[in-house]
């Protein structure tokens, strides 16, 4: 439709002709824009952000020094091109590649990954949780254009496997937009201050609904792995499940994020455009047990719960076995795991014995118990009123109290207010046994919601707080296994599984790689068929 | 009473709405009698998870297996208990209030109407959504929110006709024979005030149990297992479009509630609206 | 010379909850050119709906049983609604109702209603129109005609309102104007007014007027006929004087004999008018009536002649 | 007119600041720790603290208030927890689109409820009444969510007439913002693309949204003529010979609509309530979601101020209501 218009056409779209008639195809034919479904995050600043939705938007807007990459993941020379590590494992150096462009057409130098620290430092928020107690602002220099160097306070081995969580922002973009010294927040919360494969189009943004974005040319790793590459992504999250089918089915969307339904799978496969790629993620789902309050304080209390799970009933059916039952608490294709520990299992008659057992000990078994899900989230609500039912059966109590993240993760600061039990998943934050077990088993973390079980094991925190020290992987690993081997034993939690992701994906949709960590979001590798 | 009773009969909507909500009251009474498996208001049977209306399960099974038939069934007493007790609540607040501000006058019914404008301004849907979340989720927030909101229409309406009513000549008459303002207030204006209290009240059972829904929808209402028919919507939502009848089944339950209630509520508001009832 | 308005035998019934009920039943009248008949009757005799009859809007409910109504030497009850509305409102017979305050659409200007009539029924341009409203209001001496017509009906007094309506019955130049208690409403200087206008304005635009009203006393000052309705029939009809010197049914002497000076109300009448869904099977008036005989309860009386020419409906003159 | 209006505006300040008081101490009354919430999900306790202090959550309720509301009447909103962006920048954004929403809905079941409405009053008490008001009670008791699926499912899947979700094609570019009102911006940048896709991507949201107004103006329009109807005037007019369709539309309309009008003035408040959930469901770009999203996170900020712009909404709307029933009804004008 040109921008001349008759008398005739008003008078037809009066008549609704023009409202029904189909000017613009349901699916769109142009094969340069993907048209992805991956909720949003919060806003676009990633160093105030950091999340599930943020790695998958950053991965395409940003780039970071070392970067996941594959599946398993493996950590990859990103904007640097290598970094050596002293002995006592405190002094870091990063040698970045020359010429890099920013989106801006400035280019990167060391002065700009220093920067970017220091404002994650400062703003304190999203990625800056894993660094904040082992750097100082100051701590991070360039000695020269394309050297960065970390002084950390402690030996802290994480530090690595964090370092891609941290995006390299334009401090020339950054600067112009501050304001009374927010570090460029308010800007670069809705703008564009990065480097990656595709820019944010101006006046393409609007939180929780549309991000545009079209290709950098000038991306650092230039564009011959693909030769036809979306020139354009065209961000719009669905906000119900129901639609998100629709819009997959019918084709308005090429991709969805990897939180399909279990259930939708089928139906999915069963249509002419779209299909369910499975891929196994680190995700774990856990029912936590506050062992601090009674009966979780009895270790066969907490035995007779982690017995009464029915684990495989869950995933087979409730999953429609998109999941791998996973009995430690790190996922299970993690490094760290005892090979020699055994997980509980389903069974009733072990778990009533473990009541029994628990009673005898003086445990209140029979005090009526909450179980705490985040009502928005369908699969929590249905783990619980599974677990509600068979408890039912060995005569245990339990009510299901729907809540939401924010007053969990509250909650969950005290154990006084922490639930009896509640149920989350341990997202990829980065890809280290820290994230699950030193985070969530270290008692010194007592306070955030990963360690609200309230777990406490003197044996357990010298492991961890060892593990953490140590630079090289194998001298960690053993120090893990012991750790976990002696959670494992101490049952704080319910294990239950390791998230397989389902993602719809429009069959136009080519050359999509997959890495835990962004949950295969990177479009720089994608084709669209015609 | 009684042609009142005929002409409400010779209304074939309002007849309709009554034998609806008959209907409704009688299942919400005979629930576990009624359903077939009253058992799955709690249980889960994860082998017949979402199975298509058939024989056995006429409206189908749900996401952990249970038989809709029976949820819908034994969701009836939960949506009248909910409607019943918000409203009766509302009633409580809203109706003596009304009876004060518009008796009285003066400063004392400048505020009680100013802070029934500001509750009336709060819109019903963003209290009840933020109360609920404030008070963690549940049934009963969900209900403390809707009776917090509904009140003002009964104070409102009960303003109006006591207004009306206290400056007629009746009550004119009855305080010069020197009856007592609460004798003039609860045997003369109550009851000639009430009738369209009670219309109010017949289409807010109805709204209410609308408005439920759709807090449970948003998971702000009543909480699994309960079998609610909002919360069952709610539930579908992950089973869409596939699982049609997860969905159907309870929210026509809630459209055929809804719709008695507001049906037996417009014939009786016929019937007392005296202007109305002339044109028969 | 044909009568103006003739209505014979007329019959309506209303269908109600509680089965039909018997509003009019055999009223006659007859209006001379030229003269003023009264209709006087209680309240609940039918007064109205023989308004609405003669005028073709009857509720839904009501029907026409029997009669006819003779106007100009047309039966208005063959006529379909769209040809009473083309033919008849207005441009031939006018209509003062009762409340003025209540009869003008409140939302809308004076000027605007008595256009709209006029719209339809009067011939001539809306500027035709204009001046034709401003020289009745002039006559009828409501002050400022010009601004009036843009005033809203509030915004008149009582009087000056029925002045506007009385303008408004005549705007399109009708033979017939019928009033229906144009005068209740009205404080007692007020009505006296009116009624002065009205009997000047019948001889200056050669009208016949058709009172309507429950007070003997307005009757009594203006008309020149008589017709007195008891419970949806016509019990005696004729000359106003003829009636007033020696009135002959026993209901008009009743009226007459509580009010010696000219009756304005009915509470002198022991008893209650039968219900017009169960009527006796006798004389309606048996039941109150001072001079009643044997037989008056078996069968109704027909209409009968009294010495003086009067109509009347009474075993005493069949 | 004027004053009247003025003198409304003012009355509704007092009215405005107690709905802003009920809904801060509701709002601070809950358990949700606002710091919590803004330092996200991977915080450690002492970012938490940090920002405790930054905000001055830690001050006494009464101090924080007053603070609140310095802030306010400088049209600051604070920052949002969940997007850390100014909430008074994101609530401009997204009401064009929500208002715009409500507005369609308002002109689909205005334009559809008047004539049915008086329709239903004309045939009272007939089968066409009586289907009238059965409908129209359907709709009100229909949920919005299931009849905004069976749309979806029937005229963007089965039929592929209208979309699914969003306000605009994917592949369709942005017309510069200068009103917000999308519909408007095309106009001015004379895409005329953009505003017929936008045209049909607001038909099923709208379509949703009306229909509980559509059936709720149907009903009152019928009471409304039908109490009119029986008014003296409308039999003095009949008599007088007034043509039938002008009788009705015009004359006898006109004062049937108080109640009706009044009924559109709830409505609105209704109606950005009730976008709440077809906003979600149909990704349509507004203040509903928004508002979704602040209660699962527990943003305050964001809560409150939405409040206070739907309470503020719905007192312009009620004086707005005020006005047209002045200027239906002469009389109601000079009494105030």
């Amino acid at each position: 439709m040109t921008a001349k218009i008759t008398r005739r056409q008003l008078a037809g779209l009066a008549a609704g002709t023009v409202v029904t008639g189909g000017l613009i195809p349901a699916r769109a034919a142009d094969t340069t824009t993907l048209v992805s479904g991956f909720q949003l995050p919060q806003n676009l600043d990633p160093h105030q952000v950091y999340d599930v939705p943020m790695q998958a938007m950053m991965l395409n807007t940003y780039d970071n020094l070392y970067r996941y990459q594959n599946d398993p993941p493996e950590i990859v020379a990103w904007l640097a091109e290598s970094h050596t590590v002293s002995d006592d494992g405190l002094t870091w150096e990063f040698k970045l590649r020359p010429g890099i462009k920013f989106h801006d057409g400035s280019e990167m130098t060391a002065e700009d990954v220093v920067y970017s620290f220091r404002r994650v430092l400062a703003l304190a928020l999203g990625p800056a949780g894993a660094f904040l107690k082992i750097l100082k602002p100051e701590n991070v220099t360039a000695p020269d254009k394309l050297t960065v160097r970390f002084k950390l306070e402690t030996s802290y081995a994480p530090f690595f496997a964090a370092i891609p969580s941290v995006c390299i922002v334009n401090p020339r973009v950054v600067k112009a937009h501050e304001k009374d010294g927010d570090w460029g927040k308010a800007y670069v919360a809705s703008n564009d201050a990065g480097s990656g494969p595709y820019k944010i189009v101006s006046e393409g943004y609007r939180p929780l609904e549309y991000l545009d974005m079209e290709i950098f040319d000038d991306h650092f790793l230039g564009w011959k792995h693909n030769p036809k590459p979306v020139r354009k992504i065209a961000g719009r999250p669905t906000k119900e499940t129901s639609t998100r089918i629709l819009s997959l089915i019918n084709g308005t969307i090429d991709w969805t994020d990897g939180n399909l339904p279990a259930d939708q799978v089928d139906q999915i496969n069963a249509s002419k455009l779209a299909f369910v790629q499975k891929d196994v993620v680190m995700k774990t789902f856990v029912i936590r047990m506050n062992n601090a309050k009674p009966p979780f304080d009895n270790i066969n209390a907490r035995k007779a719960f982690a017995h009464a799970f029915n684990y495989d009933g869950f995933i087979k059916e409730i999953l429609a076995g998109y999941a791998t039952r996973d009995p430690y608490p790190q996922p299970e294709t993690l490094w760290g795991i005892p090979k020699d520990a055994k997980g509980y299992d389903y069974d009733l008659a072990k778990a009533k014995e473990y009541v029994a057992k628990a009673v005898a000990e003086g445990a209140p078994m029979k005090r009526p118990l909450e179980i705490h899900v985040q009502s928005e989230n369908e699969q929590s609500v249905q783990g619980a009123q599974l677990f509600q039912s068979d408890l039912a059966q060995i005569g245990l109590n339990v009510k299901v109290v729907g809540d939401i993240w924010s007053n969990l993760t509250n909650a969950a600061a005290k154990p006084e207010t922490t639930p009896d039990m509640w149920v989350h998943w341990v997202s990829t934050y980065f890809v280290d046994p820290e994230n699950w077990v030193g985070q969530m088993y270290d008692s010194q973390f007592h306070g955030t919601w990963k360690a609200s079980s309230y777990y406490k094991n003197a044996e357990v925190d010298t492991l961890l707080r060892k593990a953490r020290a140590l630079v090289k992987q194998e001298e960690r690993e053993p120090l893990y296994e012991a750790a976990i081997r002696q959670i494992m034993a101490d049952c704080p939690d319910i294990w239950i599984y390791n998230s397989m992701q389902l993602q719809g994906i429009n069959k136009r949709v080519k050359g999509r790689r997959f890495c835990t960590v962004g949950q295969g979001a990177e479009v720089r590798w994608v084709t669209l068929e015609s | 009473m009684k042609p009142i009773l005929r002409k409400l009969a010779r209304d074939v909507p309002a007849m309709l709405g009554l034998a609806i909500v008959l209907f409704v009251v009688l299942v919400a009474v005979l629930g576990p009698l009624l359903a077939p498996y009253p058992g799955d208001a709690s249980a889960s049977h994860l082998l017949q998870r979402l199975k298509p209306p058939g024989a056995g399960h006429p409206f189908g099974t749900d996401n952990l297996g249970r038989d809709i038939f029976s949820r819908v069934i034994l969701g009836a007493r939960g949506a009248l208990a909910i409607a019943l007790t918000v409203v009766g609540v509302a009633m409580l607040i809203g109706v003596p209030l009304g009876l004060l501000a518009g008796y009285r006058g003066g400063w004392l019914s400048e505020t009680i109407m100013r802070v029934t404008d500001i509750v009336l301004a709060i819109p019903q849907l963003v209290l009840a959504l933020a109360l609920a979340q404030l008070m963690s989720p549940s049934l009963e927030t969900a209900m403390l929110a809707l009776s917090l909101t509904y009140w003002p229409f009964f104070t409102r309406i009960v303003y109006g006709e006591t207004r009306r009513l206290s400056s007629s000549l009746f009550v004119d008459a009855l305080r010069g024979v020197g009856a007592g303002t609460g004798r003039i207030v609860f045997l003369h204006i109550l009851p000639n005030a009430i009738s369209p209290v009670i219309v109010r009240a017949t289409i807010g059972l109805g709204f209410t149990i609308l408005v439920a829904a759709v807090l449970g929808f948003l998971g702000m209402g009543a909480t699994p297992p309960t079998p609610d028919w909002g919360l069952a919507i709610a539930e579908s939502r992950l089973y869409l479009p596939r699982a049609w009848w997860y969905a159907t089944f309870p929210g026509l339950a809630i459209l055929l509630t809804v719709m008695g209630f507001n049906l037996l509520g417009d014939g009786l508001r016929d019937l007392v609206d005296p202007r109305i009832r002339r044109s028969r | 010379m044909i009568p103006v308005l003739d209505v014979r035998g007329l019959k309506v019934t209303i269908r109600t909850d509680d089965g039909p009920a018997e509003v009019l039943d055999d009223v006659g009248l007859t209006l001379e050119r030229g003269r003023i008949l009264g209709v006087v009757g209680e309240s609940g005799c039918g007064k109205s709906t023989l308004i609405r009859a003669i005028m073709g809007i009857l509720p839904k409910a009501a029907s026409t049983e029997a009669g006819e109504i003779w106007f100009e030497g047309e039966n208005l009850l063959v006529f379909s609604e769209r040809e009473l509305n083309a033919q008849v409102r207005s441009s031939r017979i006018g209509f003062i109702p009762q409340d003025p305050l209540l009869a003008l659409n409140p939302v809308f200007k004076v000027g605007t209603q008595l256009l709209e009539v006029m719209r339809w029924h009067a011939p001539g341009s809306r500027r035709d129109h204009v001046a034709r409203l401003v020289m009745l209001l002039r006559r009828m001496q409501v002050p400022d005609p010009e601004n009036a017509l843009e005033r809203y009906p509030h915004q008149f007094s009582g009087g000056q309102r029925q002045r506007l309506l009385i303008a408004a019955a005549l705007s399109c130049a009708p033979k017939l104007v019928i009033a229906d208690e144009p005068t209740t409403a009205l404080d007692v200087t007020t009505q006296h007014q009116i009624l002065l206008l009205l009997r000047e304005l019948v001889a200056e635009f050669g009208l016949s007027l058709l009172f309507v009203t429950h007070d003997f006393g307005v009757v009594a000052e203006l008309c020149d006929d008589l017709c007195v309705i008891y419970a949806g029939q016509t019990v005696e009809a004729g000359p106003m004087r003829a009636i007033l010197q020696a009135p002959s049914h026993p209901y008009t002497r009743a009226l007459l004999a509580c009010h010696p000076d000219r009756a304005t109300s009915f509470i002198g009448i022991p008893g209650l008018v039968p219900s017009p869904l169960t009527r006796p099977s006798g004389c309606l008036f048996a039941a109150r009536c001072a001079d009643v005989r044997a037989g008056c309860a078996e069968a109704r009386p027909g209409q009968g002649r009294a010495a003086s020419g009067v109509q009347v409906r009474c075993v005493q003159f069949t | 007119m004027a004053r009247f209006v003025l003198r409304r505006c003012v009355l509704v300040l007092p009215s405005l600041l107690g709905l802003l008081v009920v809904t801060f101490l509701l709002i601070h009354a809950g358990s949700a720790d606002p710091a919590a919430a803004l330092a996200g999900d991977a915080a450690t306790p002492e970012q938490i603290a940090r920002l405790r202090l930054q905000y001055g959550f830690d001050r006494p309720l009464w101090e924080q208030f007053v603070l609140y509301l310095n802030k306010v009447s400088q049209l600051d909103f604070g920052e949002s927890a969940f997007s850390h962006r100014p909430v008074a920048h994101d609530i401009l954004q997204r009401l064009p689109a929500t208002l715009e929403l409500t507005f369609a809905a308002l002109v689909l079941s205005i334009g559809l409820g008047v004539p049915l409405g008086v329709a239903a009053a004309v045939k009272h008490n007939s089968w066409p009444d009586y289907l009238l008001r059965l409908l129209s009670v359907m709709g009100i008791a229909v949920a919005a969510f299931w009849f905004a699926i069976m749309l979806q499912l029937f005229f963007a899947m089965n039929l592929a007439w209208l979309p699914l979700r969003g306000d605009l094609a994917s592949t369709m570019v942005r017309p510069p913002v200068v009103t917000g009102f999308m519909l408007l911006d095309a106009l001015i940048a004379g895409r005329w693309d953009v505003f017929f896709d936008h045209l049909r991507h607001l038909v099923l949201p709208a379509v949703t949204l009306g229909l509980g107004g559509l059936a709720t103006i149907v009903r009152f329009t019928r009471a409304g003529v039908l109490d009119t109807l029986q008014q003296d005037f409308v039999f003095y007019e009949r008599a007088m010979g007034y043509r039938w369709p002008r009788l009705i539309w015009i004359f006898v309309l006109r004062n049937s609509l108080t109640a009706t009008v009044t009924q559109i003035g709830l409505l609105f408040g209704g109606l950005i309530a009730g976008g709440v959930v077809v906003e979600s469901i149909f990704d349509w770009p507004g203040i509903g979601s928004y508002t979704v999203q602040a209660i699962l996170t527990g943003d305050r900020q964001v809560m409150l101020a939405v409040t206070l712009l739907v309470g503020t909404v719905y007192a312009a709307v009620n004086i707005l209501v005020d006005v047209v029933h002045g200027l239906l009804d002469p009389r109601l004008m000079e009494r105030a």
